[in-house]
């Protein structure tokens, strides 16, 4: 092979979510009635701001050779902890400030403690206490969804201020703000990861935690920032997720950690740690969350679409794997 | 005729009321002129709202929305709505904002018929209101479930003698259902009434109580929601009560008023015929409702067709409301 | 050259019934070359794993430049200046060359206040250290794990080099080197010792121990069964203290039987 | 420490589990109301059956250094087949055989060829494509789970024939059949990872799977086989369940796959591959159902019951790693 | 002594660009010991790895008693007879002592018709095997992972003596060998070629190739730089032939860039 044929090869296959959004954006625009409208790719991008904040966090604890199955939980309790202090109505105990602004901050800062602490938990068991992350984190997505419907009753919370609202409605070349925050923190963690010490200690934790061990680097220390990163970045989600429904329910966010995970392993991110990068999971996002968008507007009968779902995912995780077997040939 | 698609996002399916709501609505619907596109939510309020989203793109004639949580959807029917696309509510009321239309036959209403029965039938068993119930619910986030316990519970409060215990059926699946019995029975051996929440529940119940030696009738059964495998056991002896929920009764209502929805033309309040069943039309904050009650199924009545749970959809069709 | 670098009082260490140390003591000087030696599981690895805070001994001390030393993590013993070349490697091989040579010590520029990895200044100088090793390597930008296990050692090695610090304990370190490139690290350990650092070498050839070593530490079964100037003996007399002069088959250890 | 308190301390960790079972049924017993009587003892070991065929398959996997997170939704499958096939009354077709004791081989043969044919999908994929066991497993917990929505149109089967039935309503020394089902199978899986070249290699697979291929072993074989056996097992579990509710529903089986990883875990299973013995899992599975019917039995209110399973299980996972710790002091 | 065993023919291999075998070839007779040497990176493993099964040439063929021979498996290779000992050593450090020398191939007994694995009678011939070599272990039912580096290399080094086959490939076995273990390993593989099994020994010691070999064949950059009897050269030569006489540096090999 020629190197330039190679150089095109390699580019290709490095950015292949990229190409696979694009054709698959390109095959549903052409089939799918109705798909090819502004206003349906808008809806493609606002809805994985919630599933490509999440999927951050996990992608960061991942890349470090652990796992965190309690984001979807977390950002739940995120998403409740909010609505019950500053929703209107139903459980909401509506507390306002002057002026009105202040409960961005407030509520923000409320939803990102909470999951800072989850996170931290799940840590302190991974780090200290020596547990399987798998099993710890399984743990939190249960006990955590637990207390969501403890601390709601399983009703649930709405009207959230229009402070906070304001963020889901109002709109910037057609695509609400809450996006570009979920844009914002895709740049923001991929710089993280491509040119910080503390991302490139990541990567080596997941490539070998003893080697980084013995090389002086502060594993502990790392591994619990990335805990706590993901669970504060969960928490995050949450936060969005209640401005997206204007409140919160006992069940918001459930099934998100399966899209969060394939995501993350559609973007390139080696569940076996130390691989991966953070703008191939955001393509992930908005390529699931163009299938997602395709099922609604394809009218298939409803008993199905799950099947679907399930097996148009594992298409795109099967076509991640292809990439790597071809670079193996190559490389 | 062909008057255009509507959208029923319908909020699981792994219930049967849900299911059949599916193909009474597409049937009523059909007979008055309309397709009809289920998207099923499989229980989330965030993949319902990127439903809703999606088929506001779609400018669809109107949509009818079961919602998963009563209340989290109203920012989603407020933006159906400034789109100019009409929305019903379907089983699941919204009272928080203002819909086009509402069908339902209330939620807490079905436990108070539960409550209702279990009046009746401890009255039978134990002479006077007294006894013990166990009360099967869904899940503990449902609040679908939670209503159902507040009306029975609300109602129940006025007999001291009886005592219920509650227990979750996590995920309304059936085989925690069985484990639940199974364990109560032995702690609570005087158990009277086992109330579940969903009749597929029930079936798990009874094959308990069959593992545990029990003949039917030993301990009452009764759930809610009508579907035919309810109607089977009591036909065989093992459940006495089965709250109804009249599913084509809704669903017809939905569909004889769907033109003057769609035309955007009020529907006035009074009462109107649905499938036989006199029912009122009121207006309420939350815009006009049509509330259709459930009734109780026992054994003397089990065989009416009226009954969703037979599976007889009526053979007139539905006509449009002028 | 007889300024106390680290003594070692004592040290022992149980593996649950295994003893694989019972008791050793030596010390090393600034600037002297120790050669480690002994037979297979001998206990050398868990000593240098005691010194550089990978393992805690069970019972024993350590003075680290005049002061107790008792390190809790590898970090703790590198802050303190020792460096360390491991026996089985210990390279992130899903990472490049350069990623591994500057392992937890990324040089880095400040970018509008934020410091960023220096990646052509960290290229440049692994470049220059694996020159003067005489290792070749397809590409610094290679991942690890496309590596021979030669070119693997070289890394490991050369970082130790790059870096210096007080004391280097180098555990089997040209097990997989060419000829030359040992020749080369070999050369280079004199080098450092000229500079004052104290050198900890453990080698199974005798040959590369009386090249190098100015003192030689034969430890068998556990405990120090040897500690002599490499100018007073010879490798026989040295290969007689490691395998203890009549070698028992193999079977069970005395002793740790269970 | 001496040889022989050694001895008796190794072997109290060594079967830290079954101890933790006997402390656990004694506090019980204690504390909850009408908590201690056979009835309650038999009902664990009944209602840990299903549980504790599908632990057997998953341990399988996990041991050889993979996962299988499709469990559940194969025992659903499985189930919802069998319901389809041989129940009388809603989706059921009700077919019958003369004599009618078939029913018992004819509806297991279904089931099995059900979880052997999803296993060997899963096995293809994670073997010969080799993709992620994770995200393939946790692709078909979604399709498979929506096949069963699909196959059953939402709706459910009831009344199974009574020689089905009879497995689960006959007792022996007040027990029902079904317990014993699971029990041998215990006894039988145990025998062969312990005791065979299969099982030996499954382990040497899960702790190096590069040195098992290279010293000869036929790794994808012995892989596939795994594969397979998770599936038709957990297919076992879902014919189990079925016999226990009389029929399947869409959602059956929903929220075990949480509990078998943890009675696997609880079990001493490491998840890393290559380490674990069966009879701990037993344990784990009935440590796991008097957990569960203690939460039954004590009235809590519905609400709380998850956070505090969630917490529970966490609990007994925490006590089964510190029993790691204390074994690496001890060797 | 000259009958053929096994033949390559112009075998090359290339990882993406990087070109690791340009074209070897070379022939080892049965009974015959030969040293492959090769500086760091020669691609001397590469070639171990394609006889055995592990990898697949580019191009070029194989002929192996006098049959065309091109493994896809390392279990073909084993049913062909060539046993193998890998420089990253292949134990599964989870299992025992006796587990990992059986691997793959454990003994069994029939009990009720079905096979149990024979764990005394397999145990026995461990403690004998590893007895002769000289290897102390504290226990053979120990895990692997609690051994020392040489202790590992000791138990993949008997087991191939143990299994023997026709043609033994053995990439630098006494790496981490203590100085007797060594010993008696060379002098286990004159016997075992003095059975007519073939043994290629990669090693980066000189002395070892000399007291071995009956041939050196060398690999320089992917290419055989040389191919003589033991008997006809001597160390330096070798070792220039090794170099290439000017070791140009380090930095990437020529024609690996890209
Ligand atoms: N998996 C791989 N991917 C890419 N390149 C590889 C791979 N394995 C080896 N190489 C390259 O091929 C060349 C030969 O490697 P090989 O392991 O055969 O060397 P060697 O002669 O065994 O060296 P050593 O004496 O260090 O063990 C090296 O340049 C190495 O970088
Ligand atoms: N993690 C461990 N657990 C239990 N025993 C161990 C462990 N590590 C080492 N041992 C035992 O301790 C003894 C000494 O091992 P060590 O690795 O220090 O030997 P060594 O002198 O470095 O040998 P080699 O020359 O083979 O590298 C050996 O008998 C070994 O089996
Ligand atoms: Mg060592
Ligand atoms: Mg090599």
């Amino acid at each position: 092979m020629q190197p330039s044929q190679r150089r095109s090869l390699e580019f290709v296959l490095d950015n292949l979510v990229w190409f696979m959004l694009l054709a698959v954006l390109a095959i549903f625009s052409a089939t799918v009635p109705n798909y090819f409208q502004l206003g349906i790719f808008a809806n493609i991008i606002e809805q994985s701001s919630v599933l490509g904040v999440m999927s951050i966090g996990l992608a960061l604890v991942i890349i470090a050779g652990h796992m965190d199955l309690s984001v979807e939980s977390v950002a739940a309790l995120s998403a409740m902890a909010a609505g019950i202090l500053f929703a209107s109505s139903g459980i909401g105990m509506g507390i306002t400030f002057t002026p009105g602004w202040l409960v961005v901050p407030a509520s923000l800062l409320v939803g990102l403690g909470v999951g800072a602490v989850v996170g931290a938990l799940n840590g302190f068991l991974v780090i200290k206490v020596k547990m399987n992350a798998f099993i710890v984190t399984l743990s939190s997505f249960i006990w955590v969804r637990g207390l969501v419907v403890a601390a709601s009753g399983g009703r649930s919370a709405q009207n959230l201020a229009d402070e906070l609202r304001w963020l889901a409605i109002q709109r910037f070349l057609g695509i609400p703000l809450t996006a570009y925050i979920a844009i914002a923190c895709f740049i923001g963690f991929s710089f993280m990861m491509a040119k910080t010490r503390f991302g490139r200690h990541l990567i080596m934790i997941g490539g070998n935690e003893a080697a980084a061990f013995r090389a002086g680097i502060k594993v502990d220390k790392v591994l619990m920032i990335a805990f706590i990163l993901s669970g504060t970045i969960a928490a995050l989600a949450g936060w969005l997720l209640a401005i997206r429904t204007s409140g919160a329910t006992a069940n918001l966010g459930a099934g998100m950690l399966f899209n969060a995970f394939a995501a993350v392993v559609i973007g390139g991110v080696s569940l076996k740690g130390g691989l991966g990068a953070l703008p191939g999971v955001y393509a992930g996002v908005l390529l699931l969350s163009s299938i997602n968008t395709a099922i609604n507007l394809m009218g298939l009968p409803a008993h199905y679409t799950q099947v679907i779902h399930g097996l148009l995912v594992l298409a795109a995780v099967l076509l991640d794997t292809l990439k790597q077997t071809i670079r193996k040939k190559l490389a | 005729q062909d008057k255009g698609m509507v959208y029923y996002m319908v909020p699981t399916l792994l219930d049967e009321f849900q299911t059949g709501s599916v193909s009474a609505l597409e049937m009523f619907l059909e007979q008055v002129g309309y397709d009809l596109t289920t998207l099923n939510a499989d229980n989330k309020t965030d993949l319902q709202q990127s439903q809703m989203n999606d088929v506001i793109a779609l400018a669809p004639k109107a949509i009818i929305l079961a919602a998963v949580d009563f209340n989290a959807l109203a920012p989603s029917v407020d933006a159906a709505r400034a789109a100019g696309i009409p929305v019903i509510e379907f089983d699941r009321q919204i009272s928080s904002t203002v819909s086009d239309f509402t069908s339902v036959a209330g939620t807490v209403e079905i436990g108070y018929v539960a409550a209702e029965q279990v009046e009746r039938l401890l009255t039978e068993k134990n002479g006077s209101v007294k006894g013990k119930v166990l009360q099967v619910l869904g899940d503990p986030g449902d609040p679908y479930t939670l209503d159902i316990q507040k009306g029975f519970e609300e109602r129940m409060a006025a007999f001291p003698e009886v005592t219920i215990i509650s227990q979750p059926a996590m995920m309304w699946e059936a085989s925690n259902a069985g484990t639940i019995v199974s364990d109560q029975l032995l702690a609570n051996p005087d158990i009277d009434i086992v109330f579940s929440h969903a009749a597929h529940l029930s079936v798990a119940a009874v094959a308990s109580l069959e593992a545990a030696g029990k003949q039917p009738g030993d301990v009452y059964v009764m759930s809610s929601n009508g579907a035919p495998v309810a109607l089977q056991m009591i036909r065989d002896g093992w459940m006495q009560v089965e709250v109804e929920q009249p599913l084509y009764a809704q669903a017809a209502a939905v569909a004889m008023f769907m033109d003057k929805l769609v035309a955007k033309e009020p529907i006035e309040p009074g009462e109107y015929d649905v499938l036989g069943l006199p029912s009122v039309v009121t207006d309420e904050a939350w815009g006009p409702t049509i509330k259709i009650p459930g009734a109780a199924i026992t054994p003397e009545n089990v065989d009416d067709p009226s009954f969703w749970g037979n599976l007889k959809p009526p053979a007139a069709p539905v006509t449009s409301v002028e | 050259m007889t300024e106390e670098l680290l003594t070692l009082d004592n040290i022992t260490k149980s593996y649950g019934a295994v003893q694989a140390l019972r008791g050793v003591s030596f010390s090393i000087a600034k600037g002297e070359v120790i050669a480690l030696l002994g037979d297979n599981g001998a206990g050398k690895s868990t000593l240098v794993k005691i010194i550089s805070g990978g393992l805690e001994a069970s019972s024993g001390s350590m003075r680290f430049e005049g002061r107790d030393f008792r390190p809790k993590s590898p970090s703790e013993a590198k802050a303190a200046g020792i460096e360390t070349v491991y026996q089985d490697l210990s390279l992130c091989t899903n990472v490049d060359v350069v990623a591994n040579f500057f392992m937890g010590r990324e040089l880095t520029r400040p970018v509008m206040g934020i410091k960023v990895l220096d990646e052509a200044r960290m290229e440049e100088q692994v470049a220059k250290a694996l020159a003067s090793a005489g290792t070749r390597i397809p590409s610094l930008r290679t991942k690890v794990e496309h590596l021979s296990g030669g070119q693997r050692q070289a890394i490991e090695l050369n970082r130790f080099v790059h870096w210096g610090g007080k004391l280097v304990l180098l555990d089997e370190p040209f097990a997989a080197l060419g000829v030359e490139q040992t020749k080369r690290g070999l050369e280079m350990i004199r080098q450092v010792a000229a500079q004052g650092i104290g050198v900890v070498i453990i080698t199974h050839i005798m040959q590369q121990a009386f090249q190098v070593a100015d003192r030689m530490v034969v430890i068998r079964q556990g405990v120090v069964a040897g500690d002599v100037p490499t100018k007073q003996t010879n490798a026989d007399a040295v290969i007689g203290m490691i395998t203890g002069e009549t070698l028992a088959g193999a079977g069970p250890v005395a002793g740790a039987g269970e």
